[in-house]
């Protein structure tokens, strides 16, 4: 089958011509197209296009146990995928009522920022090289190349962990880890004043952030945007605070807002949380050592664990905006039904076509990268 | 009112009391913060009217779709937050799975739009009044709407692909020795549809 | 007893009556043609200088014609471009001009007048007949202008207001420089105006300056010459365009070079050792290259488009004649031949292809190399050279005025011909990319060639392009003969271009070395691999897209969104404003002297402005 | 000089004649071109599946794949290497084949990750295509899920070898057995599947027809193919005289 319709029509549109941002185009994130339609440099109008990173998830988590889909989570969102992991244990553990011990709710909010200073990084490289910038994205990288190290070092994967199970974690932290994670904390912030100088103080980008995108809070609200998106518009909302889970509570970090909702603010927004993420995980690595017990709550036998009857929605605030998983269990040992409410869908789609309407071709880039779209978790 | 507080006495009061203004609701506080509602199909956008009217309740976090085809019915869930009372309502809706129509609530929640379309590809749900029914990821997909549990998967994937034999000298040998793979893949895929008949 | 100059003079007045006596004659165009090259062979065999009989006195002057090696060169240009006009006016063109109701007869006549007229221009011995050949260039390119329909008419009466007041200042300064010198014979005033007093010389100039500009189209006079040229009759434009404008320039540089003389003209100082008259004038032709041409660049009609650039290349001419050494000037007036050559044939290309689609909008055109080919190669070579590159002659005479501006020590004179060749390479090649590549469209599938009648003459003209572009030596003969009659330092040459101890060129070389690299490329292509593939154009990659045929993908419209961003703002709040006003100023000025000359009391008015004139001579 | 065409290039990857037979120069110029081509390779920048979040990093400062003269290239008209990373869902296969194919000659084709091999950890999904090699020649796999940044660059590596060598020629396999590839992606697509490009013109006009570039798919593709019009690119082509004249 051919995908596309061949049949000529008898006049071309005049004055607008068409452009493809994707599948394969430096300007985009991942596999995933926007069919622009353009007046000169002007975006008339824009339509995603999404399902090329589509393998059925849903489909697929059905079809295996409980503790099978552990090992498929993650690959939702590929730049940030503990949080996935996260939400989908909370969901399990909501369900079979488990307790999770206290330590491993701390090893999973470290586990967690760690992935969000990751994820933070990977965007600001990609954010950058849309403007011209290749050093930020080949510092980030290779700065975020020292968190996954971290998690290595955890889990044997540097990308996909599979550390957080059902019940608590994989198993402890190995001897000297807190002081390697201290020190690449402390090899980050060292690292934050040439990111400013590279990067956020950069009149280049500065100014070619500045005014792109511009999405009032309204707006922010009426499209369901979450996460740095909606904080860039002046709305002080985590998921992390206002509907804590594991030991959010317990910690103390501000949630950073930005008024101008433009692509700036969303940059500034991130800039901000990174600076909260460490500041997270210096207070659980001070803390951790003084917390001892288990990590990982007494499971059955996870080959035939039969979950009750029930369903459960779990959301966490990952680095993209608010994720939830709605869990459906109908007693037997694998999941009902599986809903993943990636925060990516709400950017990528609706609210990218809206905000690269109007915009100049040059900026699409720009405006897809600020709002820190992830294609796979559109997908799934 | 602290945000990271359990909603207290007040907040639970005030929704309850609120919701008591809908007919023939059943409601359920399943945790702190999550309030269940069950709710007969016609009453949904009443209630959901009332709740981002009157307590705020302007994000709607997702829409799922759940299959029962033992009862007939589809299961809608609509989760919604408000960001003044930090709570989250989950109203639970059964439709029933034949015509599979339902209203869209598009006009209430822009975000419904894309979850509804998804909806509508997945499991072949019609939402009447939503903007755009067309095809988002399964473009190019001509098969049955793949998330309604009467489509196999893994049985479309072997009539499309074919099982691959996967037989190395390394696993030859081992089994030479009697160990290896104890149960065939096609007895696994057999175990499981027993199970899942069970 | 007649001399060579009479016989072409007779020539040309012959060439008028045989237009109009025999315009209804369906080949025409060849007698007149005929005619053409006949002047064209009497002008190369001239013995310079070359006076004429003719002649009569007026108000005690002797008013003759005498043509020198400055005239000879453009009066070469100026036949040459009516010839090539007239073989593209022989054929389909003329044909299809005249079922659509206009009059091939005027349109010879027009061009016969023109050339004529500006014979006797060039020919000029005295102010005199100067002026003479002046009104009447003016009225015949009015007439000239006129034929081609509503809008050519509306365009061409613009022009009328803007040639009056030429001919006021003309006329005004020829006043002044008789009471001020007491002849108008170019020999004597070549010796006795450098002695004027500053004041006397800088009213003399202002007035002839502003004259002669408007004819050349030198800001901030340019505003008329656009339309007027764009929407004339397809001949008309690649005539009006290659020469027309010269003589303005013609009379300029011999003004500025012959009777005043460059050192005198530096010493009208505006701030003392620092700024002078020559200065202004260079200043104000590196401005004629720099702002006409990025109004070019925002054309969306080709001819429109080329018309700008004639303004723009008029600056370089300009300021390589006011540099005034031997390179400058040679590449000033060798800018007057190239510039003649590939803008005639881009107006002409330009013309087929207008008169095989019936547009010359920039926006609804494209992809048409697939069906007219030849008329392409001819865009193709000609913007070569409009923008400057070898292996045209574009480069040759841009090259000279470049190595000059360095030579001399002007930096920034050199980086403003650098912007206006910027401007040059993008507008240009927005006018070929939008004909011609890309997608084509649907209504133009049936598109056939250009015929024979109108491609010939374009690949001739460029043909000449190329051959001058590579042996530049040849057309330097007679820019030598001009040095030599403006009293200029005359450059040495080669047949393939200069020799100097400051770095020479030779373009024989240049186009060697560039073909030897072309044809190393073609060597590898075809001798080696030639295992390349020849693709459809909906085989064409897009993200990973699969194209349809229904979309359009093909960038035009809006072209150079990004820069006009930029510089957008620039000509909507400043330049535009300035250009308003210069041209309601000019337009109310002009107006006026209309309305007093024309419509009052003519009489009346021409016997005060005489009396006054003449009365300030008596008291003198 | 005689026509280098005339000279027999010896084919990379196939039989050499054995010392003292063939051209000594075409041996020199083979040698040479395999030399270059290993040396500066570009590959597609076209992240097709979750293996492409390793590639930044192999990319940039840590691992600097750029030292083996390899770099992201964004047009596969200039590209010589398709790096397929990770799972292909069917969607994206299609326009991985339209990128295949219009990548010029010589062109490599790298799967990365468990998924293109069998189909990795998605093998009962309904959404995702199984065996790459399948559809496409592919000249080698980086298994793993996913492989990190020094597997994909020691597979790189290893590529590089072969084309040094000669022996990584798999792209001639498509064109000799396009009845095959052709089939396997009917099977997937629809039998009236098509691609702007003509591989069997182009079979044909590299000399690489083989006994098995046509058959009973590529009888069925001339059944169901769509001719591409109307904007077409005809200069200087035969049937275009008869009209301009």
């Amino acid at each position: 089958m051919r995908p596309e319709n061949y049949q000529a029509v008898s006049h071309p549109p005049s004055h607008e011509y068409e452009v493809f941002f994707g599948p394969n185009h430096p300007g985009i994130e991942g596999n995933y197209a926007l069919k622009v339609r353009l007046h000169g440099d002007e975006v008339t109008a824009a339509r995603a296009d999404g399902g090329y990173l589509h393998r059925g998830f849903e489909k697929l988590m059905e079809g295996r146990l409980w503790i099978q889909n552990i090992a498929l989570v993650p690959r939702i969102c590929v730049p940030d995928p503990v949080p996935m992991e996260v939400c989908y244990s909370l969901a399990i553990e909501a369900l079979g009522g488990l307790e999770v011990p206290e330590r491993a709710q701390w090893i999973r909010v470290m586990q967690l920022e760690l992935s969000r200073i990751a994820a933070h990084l990977f965007t600001f490289g990609g954010n950058a090289a849309t403007t011209g910038m290749y050093t930020p994205m080949f510092w980030g990288i290779a700065d975020r190349d020292l968190i996954l190290d971290l998690f290595e070092e955890l889990s044997g994967g540097r990308v996909y962990h599979i550390y957080n199970i059902p019940g608590g974690v994989r198993r402890d932290l190995p001897e000297g880890y807190l002081k390697r994670v201290s020190d690449t904390l402390d090899y980050i912030e060292s690292r934050l004043p040439d990111y400013d100088n590279l990067m956020f103080t950069n009149q280049v980008f500065v100014r070619r952030a500045t005014g792109v995108g511009i999405m009032t809070q309204e707006q922010a609200l009426d499209w369901g945007v979450t996460g740095p998106n909606l904080r860039a518009t002046g709305l002080p909302f985590d998921v992390r605070r206002d509907d804590p889970y594991l030991i959010y509570d317990q910690l103390e970090f501000d949630v950073p807002v930005e008024e101008a909702g433009d692509a700036w603010a969303r940059t500034l927004v991130r800039r901000a949380e990174l600076k909260q993420s460490l500041r997270i995980l210096r207070q659980v690595v001070a803390r951790l050592p003084e917390i001892d017990g288990p990590i990982r709550a007494p499971i059955p036998n996870p080959l035939a664990w039969n979950l009750p009857l029930g369903d459960v929605y779990t959301r966490v605030e990952s680095s993209k905006g608010e994720l939830a998983y709605y869990v459906v269990s109908n007693g037997g040992d694998k999941p009902w039904r599986v809903h993943v409410r990636g925060p990516s869908a709400m950017h990528a789609v609706q609210v990218l076509e809206h905000l690269v309407t109007g915009a100049r071709i040059e900026d699409v880039a720009q405006i897809m990268f600020s709002l820190d779209a992830c294609p796979p978790e559109v997908d799934r | 009112m602290t945000p990271t507080d359990a909603p207290g006495h007040d907040v639970t009061t005030t929704l309850d009391f609120l919701l008591q203004e809908v007919d023939g609701l059943r409601t359920r506080w399943v945790a702190p913060r999550r309030l269940r509602v069950d709710l007969p199909a016609e009453t949904l956008p009443a209630l959901l009217e009332l709740l981002k009217g009157r307590a705020g309740y302007v994000h709607l976090s997702a829409i799922s779709c759940v299959d029962w085809p033992d009862d007939g019915q589809f299961e809608l869930v609509y989760h919604t937050w408000s960001y003044e009372l930090n709570v989250l309502v989950m109203a639970h809706i059964r439709i029933p799975r034949d015509p599979g129509v339902y209203l869209s609530i598009y006009d209430l929640y822009r975000p419904a739009a894309f979850f509804e379309r998804d909806i509508h590809e997945m499991f072949g749900l019609w939402f009447e009044g939503s903007p755009d029914m067309g095809k988002f990821i399964l473009t190019e997909w001509e098969g049955p709407p793949p998330m309604r549990k009467e489509f196999d998967g893994e049985a479309w994937v072997m009539e499309q692909f074919g099982w691959q034999e996967y037989r190395p000298e390394w696993l030859t040998e081992i089994e030479a020795k009697g160990g290896g793979i104890s149960k065939r893949p096609e007895q696994l895929r057999g175990d499981k549809g027993e199970d899942g008949t069970a | 007893m007649t001399t060579p100059l009479d016989l072409l003079l007779f020539t040309a007045a012959a060439t008028v009556a045989g237009a109009f006596a025999l315009g209804r004659w369906r080949d025409i165009a060849w007698l007149t043609g005929a005619f053409y090259i006949a002047q064209l062979i009497q002008l190369t065999g001239l013995d310079l200088p070359s006076a004429s009989h003719a002649g009569f006195t007026l108000f005690g002057q002797l008013v003759g014609w005498q043509m020198d090696g400055f005239g000879r060169f453009f009066a070469i240009i100026t036949v040459g471009a009516a010839a090539a006009a007239t073989a593209y006016m022989g054929g389909e063109w003329g044909e299809r001009y005249r079922q659509a109701g206009h009059s091939l007869v005027w349109l010879h006549g027009a061009l016969a007048i023109n050339v004529l007229a500006m014979l006797l221009l060039l020919a000029g011995n005295d102010l005199i007949a100067l002026f003479i050949g002046w009104e009447l260039t003016s009225w015949a390119s009015f007439l000239l202008m006129a034929q081609g329909g509503e809008r050519a008419l509306r365009a061409a009466l613009r022009y009328v207001p803007y040639a009056m007041g030429a001919a006021m200042a003309v006329l005004g300064g020829i006043v002044l420089t008789h009471a001020f010198t007491g002849t108008l014979q170019f020999t004597e005033l070549a010796q006795r105006v450098p002695q004027l007093e500053n004041w006397q010389l800088a009213l003399m100039v202002t007035l002839f300056g502003v004259g002669f500009s408007i004819k050349m189209g030198l800001l901030p006079f340019h505003l008329w010459q656009a339309p007027a040229y764009a929407e004339a009759a397809g001949a008309g434009t690649s005539f009006l365009g290659a020469i027309s404008a010269r003589m303005g320039l013609f009379a300029l540089a011999l003004l500025l070079v012959k009777f005043v003389s460059l050192t005198r003209l530096a010493d009208l100082e505006f701030v003392s050792g620092l700024f002078d008259a020559r200065d202004l004038i260079a200043w104000v032709a590196a401005f004629t290259i720099v702002l006409p041409t990025f109004t070019a660049l925002k054309q969306n009609d080709a001819r429109y488009l080329l018309a700008w650039h004639g303004i723009g290349q008029g600056g370089y001419m300009l300021l390589g004649i006011v540099i005034g050494d031997a390179t400058g000037s040679a590449g000033g007036l060798l800018h007057v031949f190239n510039y003649a050559t590939y803008q005639a044939a881009l107006v002409l290309s330009v013309f087929a292809v207008l008169h095989r689609t019936g547009t010359a909008d920039l926006n609804s055109l494209g992809g048409l190399v697939t069906r007219m080919p030849l008329t392409f190669l001819v865009m193709l070579m000609g913007i070569i050279g409009l923008a400057g590159l070898p292996p045209m002659n574009g480069f040759v005479s841009k090259w000279l005025v470049y190595r000059s501006l360095m030579i001399e020590g002007r930096p920034l004179l050199f980086l403003m011909t650098v912007i206006g060749t910027l401007g040059t390479i993008l507008s240009v090649y927005k006018l070929i990319h939008n004909t011609f590549l890309g997608q084509l469209r649907l209504e133009h599938e049936g598109i056939r060639e250009a015929p024979w009648s109108m491609t010939i003459p374009m690949l001739v003209l460029v043909g000449i392009g190329f051959v001058t572009g590579v042996a530049p030596g040849l057309p330097l003969q007679w820019v030598n003969d001009a040095q030599a009659a403006l009293g200029l330092p005359v450059l040495p040459h080669t047949l393939g271009g200069v020799e100097s101890s400051q770095g020479g060129l030779d373009m024989l070389w240049v186009v060697g070395v560039l073909f030897a690299g072309f044809g190393i490329g073609a060597l590898l292509f075809y001798g080696v691999g030639n295992r390349s593939k020849r693709i459809h154009q909906l085989d064409n990659y897009a993200g990973g897209h699969f194209l349809s045929a229904d979309v359009r993908y093909h960038y035009s419209d809006h072209f150079y969104a990004g820069l006009m961003h930029r510089i957008g703002p620039l000509y909507r709040g400043s330049f535009t404003r300035l250009e308003e006003a210069v041209a309601s100023a000019n337009d109310t000025l002009a107006a006026l002297m209309q309305a007093w000359y024309r419509q009052r009391v003519p009489m009346l008015t021409l016997l005060v402005a005489a009396t006054a004139g003449l009365g300030w001579m008596v008291l003198q | 000089m005689t026509d280098l065409r005339t000279i027999p290039v010896v084919a990379a990857g196939e039989e050499r004649p054995s010392g003292g037979q063939g051209n000594l120069l075409a041996r020199v110029f083979d040698e040479l071109t395999a030399f270059c081509r290993s040396r500066s390779l570009f590959m597609l920048h076209y992240c097709t599946g979750c293996g492409a979040v390793e590639l930044p990093p192999a990319m940039t400062s840590r691992f600097d794949m750029e030292r083996l003269g390899i770099q992201p290239m964004v047009t596969p008209r200039q590209a010589d290497i398709l790096l397929v990373t990770g799972y292909v869902s069917t969607k994206t296969l299609k326009r991985i084949i339209l990128t295949y194919e219009q990548m010029n000659s010589p062109k490599y084709v790298i799967g990365i990750c468990s998924c293109t091999v069998n189909g990795g950890m998605y093998w009962q999904s309904y959404a995702t295509a199984k065996k790459l090699n399948d559809y496409l020649p592919v000249d080698m796999y980086i298994a793993g899920c996913m492989p990190r940044p020094e597997a994909v660059i020691s597979g790189l590596r290893e590529l590089i070898a072969n084309i040094r060598a000669g022996r990584s020629d798999y792209w001639r396999d498509y064109y000799r057995r396009y009845d095959h590839y052709l089939g396997n992606q009917q099977r997937l697509f629809g039998e009236n599947w098509q691609t702007p490009t003509d591989v069997i013109a182009e079979a044909r006009h590299y000399g690489l027809f083989g006994p098995e570039t046509l058959g009973e798919h590529t009888a069925l593709l001339e059944q169901h193919q769509t001719p591409l019009q109307p904007f077409e690119m005809r200069l200087g082509l035969k049937q275009d005289k008869g009209s301009s004249s």
